[in-house]
Order: C-alpha cells, then structure tokens, then sequence
C-alpha cells in the first residue's frame, strides 16, 4: 500500500533515513532498516578520510538540534564494505557524497557502488563544501552533470534552504540531469552559552534540524514541487506520521527522516503503520497525497 | 538540553595522573550513566560520575590536561546524563575495574550495598599509587587487587584474579576495551554488563559516530549485557574519529 | 542599569516591542510601555489603507507561529494621532514602514513624526512589498538613501533571513546611511492541514516566529555584527531574558520582542528585572555582554 | 494548536438566518470564550460555542454565506478556545442577548441554573422568528422579550427590558455594540459583564487587530466587566479590518 517507485529504485514504503543519521557504519545502517526504513542514505563520504570539528559537535536546544559535525568519514576508499552490508537489507543504499568540485564528486561517484547517490550541495557548515557549492546554481549544475557522466545510478541532489531562492538551484540541479531533490539539509544556526559567552558549538555555529524546521522545509517543498519536473523528496523535522503526509501534500514524493531518529529507531515502521490506517480511512491513495496542497 | 555550568568546588588527587573534580552542582545519573563535559574553548568529553556532584579523570590527552589546569572556582559546562546506566541486580556482585574504569563502580558498588548486596571488587591498576577508590570499594566489601608491576596484589592482570571467582549473580565490568573483552570470554555473557567507551560525538543516539554494529554506546550503552555484545565487533574493532575501523 | 543609547535614542532598557506587535492603535502601544518596553515599534504602515490577506492570518505551531497578516494598516494619512497617543508615555516610538519603492518610503517617512523609523524590506508574504525589495542590495541602499534624505529621524533598516546573505544586504543598508539595522524578520514557512490537503493560512504561506527561529537570529545577528559599523538590533524568538542575553552576546545593541508578547504584555520588565540580577550576579554591564561570542 | 477537523453531524435552522451546527467533536469552552471557525478555502471567523459540540451561526456575509452551504458530513476546521470567558456568579443574574449574541448565553443559562442561581433573560430580535434559545432560557428561569416589529412582547429595543430590573447580582450581555453601550450606561458597571466583538486576526493576542484601547478582546477578552470598558473607546468606535478608526 506505501510502496512506490522512486527515479528507477524499489521502496517498500516512502521513508528513508536521512543522509548523516546512523550512516556511518554498515551495521548502524542495517539496524535502520531493521526500523522499517525504506531506503537508507549514508553519512556524506568525501575524497580523504576528515575527522570532523571539534566536540560540542551536537546539542539540543529548544525546538531541535544544531549540529555541526564538519562531515567526519572514512573516504569511500574505505566505505563500499560499509554499503555492501548494508544492501544486505534488500533496501536500496544511497551513498550520500560531498566534495569541493565536480572532479570529487565523480571520482567518488565513478568508483563507489550503490543504488543511487545523493549530492550533498548543501551542508551549511563545512568550509570549501557544502552550501558553499550549492547556493551557485552553476556550480550545482556542472557538479550534477559530471556525476551524472561518472554514474549509471540515479542521481539525487541535496538542497539548502539558506539561499534566497531554492527554486534555482533545483532547476540548475535538474537541467544537470538530476534524478529528484532533496529538500532540506539544515538551517544555519547558532547557540551562545549565556553563562560564559562561549558559543556552544566546537564549530561556532552550525545547522538547525528537528522540529523548528519542519515548516521551513514545508515551504521549499512546495515551492520546488511547483518548479520542477523531477520528484522532490521531502525532509526537515519529520518526527511522526503526519508531518511525513504534510510533506507529501506539499509535493514530496518520499521523505526523509533525521534527528527524530535519535529517540526511536523504530520510527519507519511507527509512521508506515499510521499512514496505512490514515490512508484506509481517508480511502485515498499514496498518489492522492501526493502534491494535494497545489490542487487546494 | 544546554549545558548547565559546573562551579569547581574542589579538585582531588587521586593518582599521579587522576583527580577528581567536585562541582557546586548535583546530577542524578545511574552509575554507567555518562555526562558530556564542556571544557570551553577546548573540547567536549563523555565522562561518567563517581559522586552525586563528581567526575574522577585520567589525563590522556588535550582536553583532559585543559581540565587539569583548572581549579577551585573555575567552571565547565555539562550536559547529560546520557545512555543506559547498570542495571544493578541483587545477590554477589562481582566488579571489575581497570585503572579509572573504577569510576562508574565506585557509586555503583554504594548503591548495590545499600540494597544489601554483596560486593566483590577486583582492581587493577599499572601500579599500586594508580589503585583508584581502593577505600571506597573496602568499606563496602571485599577488594582484591592486581598489578602491573606487582607493587600491590597479584602481579598480573586483573583478569586473573577471575579464575577464583566461581559463585555470582553478575559481574560488572569497565576498563579499557581488551582487558573487559578478556573478561567477557572468561564469564557467563548473560550475566555479565560492561560500560564500552567510543568515541562520542552527539551523545544523543542521532550521528551514528558512537556504533559498536548497530549499537550506540551514547543512547543503547554504554552499559551493554555481555550476551548482546557476543554478537558484535566488540573487542574486534574499534571506529575512530572519522568512522574508520581500528583494531583493537 | 539597563539605559542606554541607541542611534540617539535614550531608552531606559533594551527591550524593544517589535514591528507588528500590538502596534496598530496608539492604546496597544502604551500597554507595551506599561508593560516595560524601552521603545516600542508600530505595525508597518503603508501609503494606502490595507485590509490584509485573509483568515487564517495566524496559526501556532509545533515551536512558534506562522502568520500572513499582510500588511494590514490605515495607511500613515491616518496614523500620526497613534504615534502621538504612544509617545505620550515618554520612550521612544518607532514608525514601521513599508513602500513598494523608494518614493513610497520616502513619502512616509517625510510626512509621518517619530522618533525613528524601521524600514520594512523583510515581511515575507506580501507582494511587491517586505522581502521582494529586501533581497536586493541596490534596492535596499537606494530606499535607505532616499530615506534618510527625507527625514532627520534615525533611520533603522529591518532584515530577512531569507536571503543566501544577509551581511550583503546588511552593508548595503549601511551604505544607504542606515543608523541601524534591525534582524531578523520571520522566516518563510508554510503549514498543510492534513484533514483537507489545505494550506493552513489564507495566503497559502508566511513567516515563522518564535522559539523555533531564535538560533537562525543569532547566528544572523552575530554575522552582522562581523560585517557591519553600526549596531545590530536582534529579533526573533526572545521568550525569556536568558535569550535576551544571547542576542546581546552575538552581537545585538538591544532587543525586540514579539510573539512572545501574545501570553506576557509584561514580559519587558520580567526581563528587565532578571537581567539586571544577572548582571549583577556576574558583576558585569550591558557593554561586556555587548559582543561577548566574538571575544571567545 | 493546528485546526481540529470537526465533521458536522447534524444541522438546525433556529431561524430564517441562524442556523445551528453539530460536529462530531466537543470542545471544552467557558460560556464566553470563543473558537476560530475555518472554512476551508474561505476565511476563519471567530464564533461562540452554544452547546459543548456546536455553533449557532447568523448569516451575514462571505463566510458564514459559505457556511451555511455545508451540510452532514461537511467538515470544518476549529481552533480554541480562546479568550477569557464569562465569570459566572451566584444569585440573580440577568442575561440580556441581541440577536444571534443568545449563543453564549444559553449555556451560560444552564450553567449557572446548575449551581442554583435564579436566571432572568431578556431576549431582543426583529422579529418574533429571529427570538434565539427562547426555550432553552424558558427551561431554566424567567424569560422577558422585546421584538423591534412587536410580534412578541414588548415592542422595541431590550434594553427598555431593564428598566424592570432592579436587583440583581451580575448582568451578562452579548449583542449588537451599540445595544450593548446602552445597557452599560443603564446598569452599575462593575455588577456587569460584556462580550464584546472586534475584528479577529491571529486571535493569539498577538497582532493587536482586536485592541479596544490597549485591551486584546481575544486574549484579555472577548468577555470584559462594565468598569473596565466604561474608561475605554468601547461603543465610541470600533477598527475595521485596515485598523482605521470607524464610528459605532
Ligand atoms: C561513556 C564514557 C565514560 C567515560 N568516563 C570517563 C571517566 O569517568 N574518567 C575518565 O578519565 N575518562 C572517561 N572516559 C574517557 C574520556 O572521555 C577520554 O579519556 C577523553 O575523551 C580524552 O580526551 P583528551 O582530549 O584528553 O584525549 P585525546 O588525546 O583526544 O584522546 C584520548 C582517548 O580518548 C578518546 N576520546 C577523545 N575524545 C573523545 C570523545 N569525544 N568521546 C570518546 N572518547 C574520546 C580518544 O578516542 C582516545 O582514545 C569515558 C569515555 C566514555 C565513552
Ligand atoms: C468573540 C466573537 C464571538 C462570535 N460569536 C458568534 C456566534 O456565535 N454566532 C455568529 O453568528 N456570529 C458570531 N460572531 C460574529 C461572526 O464572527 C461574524 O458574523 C462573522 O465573522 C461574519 O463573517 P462573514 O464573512 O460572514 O461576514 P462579513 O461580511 O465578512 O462581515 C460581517 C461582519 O462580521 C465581521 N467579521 C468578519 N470577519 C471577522 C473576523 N475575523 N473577526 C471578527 N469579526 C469579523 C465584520 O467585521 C462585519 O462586522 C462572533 C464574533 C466574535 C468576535
Ligand atoms: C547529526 C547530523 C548529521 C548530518 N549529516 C549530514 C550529512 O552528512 N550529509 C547531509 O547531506 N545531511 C546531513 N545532515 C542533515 C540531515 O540529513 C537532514 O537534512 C536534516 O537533519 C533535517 O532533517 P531532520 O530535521 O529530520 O533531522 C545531518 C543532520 C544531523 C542532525
Ligand atoms: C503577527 C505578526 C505581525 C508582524 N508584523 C510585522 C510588521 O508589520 N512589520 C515587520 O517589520 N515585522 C512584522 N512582524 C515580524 C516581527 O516584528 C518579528 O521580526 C518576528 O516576529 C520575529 O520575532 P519574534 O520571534 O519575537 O516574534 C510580525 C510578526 C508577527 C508574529
Ligand atoms: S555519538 Fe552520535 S549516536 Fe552516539
Ligand atoms: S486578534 Fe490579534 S491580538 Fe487579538
């Protein structure tokens, strides 16, 4: 009843684990597929091994988290094994990968195998990556189309809300040849420690994701939803099953979950389940969702 | 949560390299349970508890020596308690403590007393002036001691002193991460609980950075039941700071 | 304790109300300065009488408050008797206007007295007005410019998040001969009724406010202060004085508070009182809490 | 709060305009406060509650026009309650209703008939078919009306009703403004209590749309006593929905 084709890959059901959520290791992937998930995104794989910024690299504050972990990862030189346990599963795999131009990204693209990549155009605080790429609709295109050549795999492209216009960067992604988008990686954000002045993270400052998001998320769904062809996939503060149907009537064909993650792993099978009985009882289908705000 | 700030109230010697920081402030963590510990400007660190209102630090690297130039009056922040302390169960309890995995047992071995268990602690140290919270375990049961260098007790590993112990309801373990993988091949895994340390980035279940398999120190641990970790790469490997595999 | 000097103006603290807040009738005003604001800023007030978009103007959601209120005023041809009814109660009153292009401000601010005006180039729901003009840093500087010729009043230029970045439009301000600026303005949101498919609000979108926007504030503000020569005045979620702090700290001169107004008119001298206690806790003035992040 | 969906189960007309709405959902309201009604695609008007789980509504332009198109099984979308509701008190108390302005007196009827107070209703219309409740008020106390065509009781305003009324503890009133300002100027101010009507934005005590002088009638309101508005511009003049002054 949930399960859907989403740019060629098979999904039992349209909630995948967001990209830097338990991504890291095979296993932490797996066990999110053992929590219902229907696709699993890796943590963002660069060229070199990174370690990350310094610790406070995470803390919670009012309505969320604000991290800024710097992109820590093993390089995808000693990642496929990672993957390659995970898929496993029998869910699709989607390497999540990040570099400072097109040659990075397609060295990583042309040598990892996986069941579809995601670009990650748009973490808001890794120096030389990240939103630093992904707020120039040039650069996200030249990224996406060399990827694109380097890759039989489908093609997802991560946006940043921090830009005064997401719709151009979804449509440099898409004249690049993207497959879908995803929308949104955090939201740039700071938190000071009152009682010395010290900001909190190691990093300064860092991205915004849980709850506080999700109607920031909601909007540059709909709005990539009107400007696009490609299927948007929703993310952004997603912590139960009806804000997974919000972001499906905003225009996303599939979301993505993050941070509610944390507190229950369970969450892919807790949300599958609502949305079946939601659905059964409104008699409509996945599709019916599916960008019903636009009609209103 | 943000942090909360910590005033240093006291700072204690325990070892030559050991001390034990007091704070104006108490938190209420079951023993295993772990705090991040905010040396501004610095770092952020995973530590557990050894009193109501203290931490007790081996100095390794850089930001326990920042926690080491500091003193009476100065502050940290604090954020926590994070992660499944020990279940503390009834009957004999047997626990073993390498060097400053001694912390977590200290207030767990209070705690198990005062219900009117009975405690065994094996400690093992390099050296017999690293022995920490020797009277602590003393004044609430028998303390059985190893050594490095055989300054004090068997000479040897704490492992060892093991091979005595036949009769327990369960065994609690926290040291570093081969000496406690010795300990789970030596014991009966389902009645068994070891408090693992992994590199911890958000502590809050979210990154990922933390995973033993699919485990997470920081929200399923760090205290995990030695049959749950049987099944996985603990002891085998470790991932460090960038998710590569490290053997351990 | 609290006093200090703003672009001239002499406020007793600095809690400012902000733009929008009780600020259509020269009796709502008053009711914030009994209520203990150091100033106060009036509903952003246009050429022409506005009725708004419609209801839904308003909704709370999971950490804050989406509102599409558009603009809604009786235009400056009827607003001076509500500034002067507001001033009668000796703090600063500050006009809020808004102009589809620099004639229009120009327009207002010539004729309208107060004590300062805040230029609106931030609202994020009404078309032709707010952040349509605000995105553009020619613009922003030609309407600060054609502004401050048109009155000697302070002028303060009041900012959207909504932009890849906002120290450019900041410095523009800047440039234009803004004595302040003013950060931030809601953030764009959206919120889908999943009983109906309906967007929430009779515009279909808005601005978010409150909790969940106050670390996108910050991290404006403190950006800001790097970028820019005159002060920074930071909006956007303060609930409490512990927030009031961190806004000082990333580099704020002095607050506005908003929705938080809705559940505490009195919320300025709650503030007022703990943050002198803290002061005093910590032996330190305004002017050390004044930038505090940067030093660290 | 997000809007709840309330389907609406059954529809009365109660007169030739004012039809009352069943839904599905009860709401706990204090008889005063009020809901913001949603029709979808319309607008969102403000609205009483006259039983625990409807609305009774008078038509009167686009968005109750709308409303009134709906029938069983249509749904809404309701918000609240909000505001400050009536404060009801014991002995006699008289309601004086305009119009549609019975909806939250009625249950404020029965309410206080509940607790033992004796109840006195004087009931304005028209009409004689526009009389709103008049045998929900008549189950509970004595009922007075006045009908401006004189099909009912006395012919004229409801207001003249009062002047009969000499002793009671607490007047309650909801009707038409200028209706209500006579009644003010009849009565002792702080033996009285009305609920007023202004234009409702946010309805959150935000905006300040609704501002009679400083006064939020959706959050400090929409029920305020006689003394608090006798010092304000209450039936003086109202805002329209620019915020422009317009006189009652
Ligand atoms: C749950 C838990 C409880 C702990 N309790 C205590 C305690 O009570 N007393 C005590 O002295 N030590 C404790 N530790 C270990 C302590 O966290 C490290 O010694 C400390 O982080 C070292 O930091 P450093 O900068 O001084 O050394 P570094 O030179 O940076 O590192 C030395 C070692 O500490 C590890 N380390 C560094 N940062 C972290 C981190 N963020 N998370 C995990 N490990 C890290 C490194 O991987 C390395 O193995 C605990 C660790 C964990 C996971
Ligand atoms: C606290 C309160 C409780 C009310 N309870 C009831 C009730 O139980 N039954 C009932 O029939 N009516 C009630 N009303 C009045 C009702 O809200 C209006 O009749 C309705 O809004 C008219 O909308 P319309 O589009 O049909 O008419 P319009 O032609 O738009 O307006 C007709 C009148 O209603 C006013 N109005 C329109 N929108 C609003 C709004 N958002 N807020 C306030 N007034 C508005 C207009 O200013 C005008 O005076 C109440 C009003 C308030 C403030
Ligand atoms: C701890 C953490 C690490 C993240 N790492 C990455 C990453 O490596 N690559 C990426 O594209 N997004 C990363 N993100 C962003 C998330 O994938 C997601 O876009 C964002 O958190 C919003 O979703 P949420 O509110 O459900 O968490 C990370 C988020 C968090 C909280
Ligand atoms: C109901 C409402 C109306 C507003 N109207 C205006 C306005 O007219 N002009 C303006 O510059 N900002 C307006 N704002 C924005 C606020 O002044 C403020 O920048 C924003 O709400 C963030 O602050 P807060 O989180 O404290 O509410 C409005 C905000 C709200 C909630
Ligand atoms: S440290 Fe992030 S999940 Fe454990
Ligand atoms: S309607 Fe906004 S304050 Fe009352």
């Amino acid at each position: 009843m949930l399960s859907l084709s989403l740019t060629g890959l098979k999904l039992k059901n349209p909630l995948i684990l967001a990209a830097g959520i338990m991504g890291t290791t095979g296993g932490s992937l797996k066990r999110a597929t053992e929590g219902g998930a229907g696709g699993v995104v890796t943590k963002s794989i660069g060229v070199e091994p990174k370690s990350g910024h310094s610790n406070p690299s995470m803390v919670e504050v009012d309505c969320g988290y604000m991290n800024a972990m710097g992109l820590p990862n093993p390089s995808y030189k000693n990642f496929q094994k990672e993957i390659d346990l995970a898929r496993e599963c029998g869910v699709p795999v989607i390497a999540s990968i990040f570099g400072a131009n097109a040659d990075e990204f397609s060295e990583i693209a042309g040598t990892l195998h996986a069941d579809a990549f995601e670009l990650n155009v748009s973490c808001p605080h890794a120096c030389g990556y990240g939103a630093q790429v992904g707020s120039d609709p040039a650069l996200v295109e030249e990224i996406t189309k060399s990827v694109k050549s380097a890759t039989t795999a489908p093609v997802w492209v991560k946006l940043t809300p921090n830009v005064t216009d997401i719709k151009s960067i979804g449509l440099a992604a898409q004249r690049g040849g993207a497959d879908a988008v995803v929308a949104i990686n955090t939201v740039r954000a700071m938190a000071i420690d009152i009682e010395s002045g010290y900001p909190i993270l190691g990093n300064k400052f860092g991205g915004l994701s849980g709850k506080a998001i999700k109607p920031i998320a909601i909007k540059c769904v709909y709005d990539l939803y009107e400007a696009l062809q490609i299927p948007v996939i929703g993310v952004g503060g997603i912590s139960d099953w009806k804000d997974a149907v919000e972001f499906m009537m905003a225009g996303a064909r599939a979301v993505q979950i993050g941070s509610a993650v944390g507190n229950n792993i369970n969450i892919f099978n807790d949300i599958s389940s609502c949305m079946e009985a939601f659905l059964e009882d409104k008699v409509w289908t996945l599709d019916d969702l599916y960008g019903m705000a636009h009609k209103k | 949560m943000r942090p909360v700030n910590a005033v240093i109230t006291k700072v204690v010697e325990e070892a030559p390299n050991i001390r034990t920081f007091f704070f104006d402030t108490s938190f209420k963590l079951i023993p295993g349970q772990f705090v991040m510990v905010w040396i501004r400007g610095i770092d952020e660190v995973p530590m557990a508890f050894s009193y109501d209102n203290a931490i007790t630090v081996q100095k390794v690297g850089p930001a326990t020596s920042a926690l080491f130039e500091l003193d009476e009056c100065d502050s940290i922040g604090i954020r926590g308690p994070f992660g499944k302390g020990f279940d503390i169960k009834t009957g004999h309890l047997i626990l073993v403590a390498g060097g400053v995995g001694a912390a977590p047992l200290a207030p767990l071995a209070e705690n198990a007393a005062m219900s009117g268990a009975k405690i065994t602690a094996l400690l093992g140290a390099k050296t017999k002036d690293e022995l920490l919270f020797r009277e602590r375990f003393e004044a609430v049961g028998e303390v059985r001691i190893a050594t490095d260098d055989g300054s004090e007790g068997k000479q040897g590993y704490v492992t060892q002193l093991l091979e005595d112990e036949k009769n327990y309801d369960q065994i609690y373990c926290c040291g570093p991460e081969i000496m406690m993988k010795k300990v789970l091949d030596k014991v009966t895994p389902s009645k068994s609980q070891f408090s693992l340390h992994r590199y911890i980035k958000c502590g809050l279940g979210i990154c990922g950075a933390c995973c033993v398999d699919g485990l997470r120190v920081c929200k399923d641990g760090p205290v995990f039941s030695g049959d749950v970790l049987k099944k996985t790469e603990f002891g085998v490997y470790r991932r460090n700071e960038c998710g590569e595999r490290v053997k351990i």
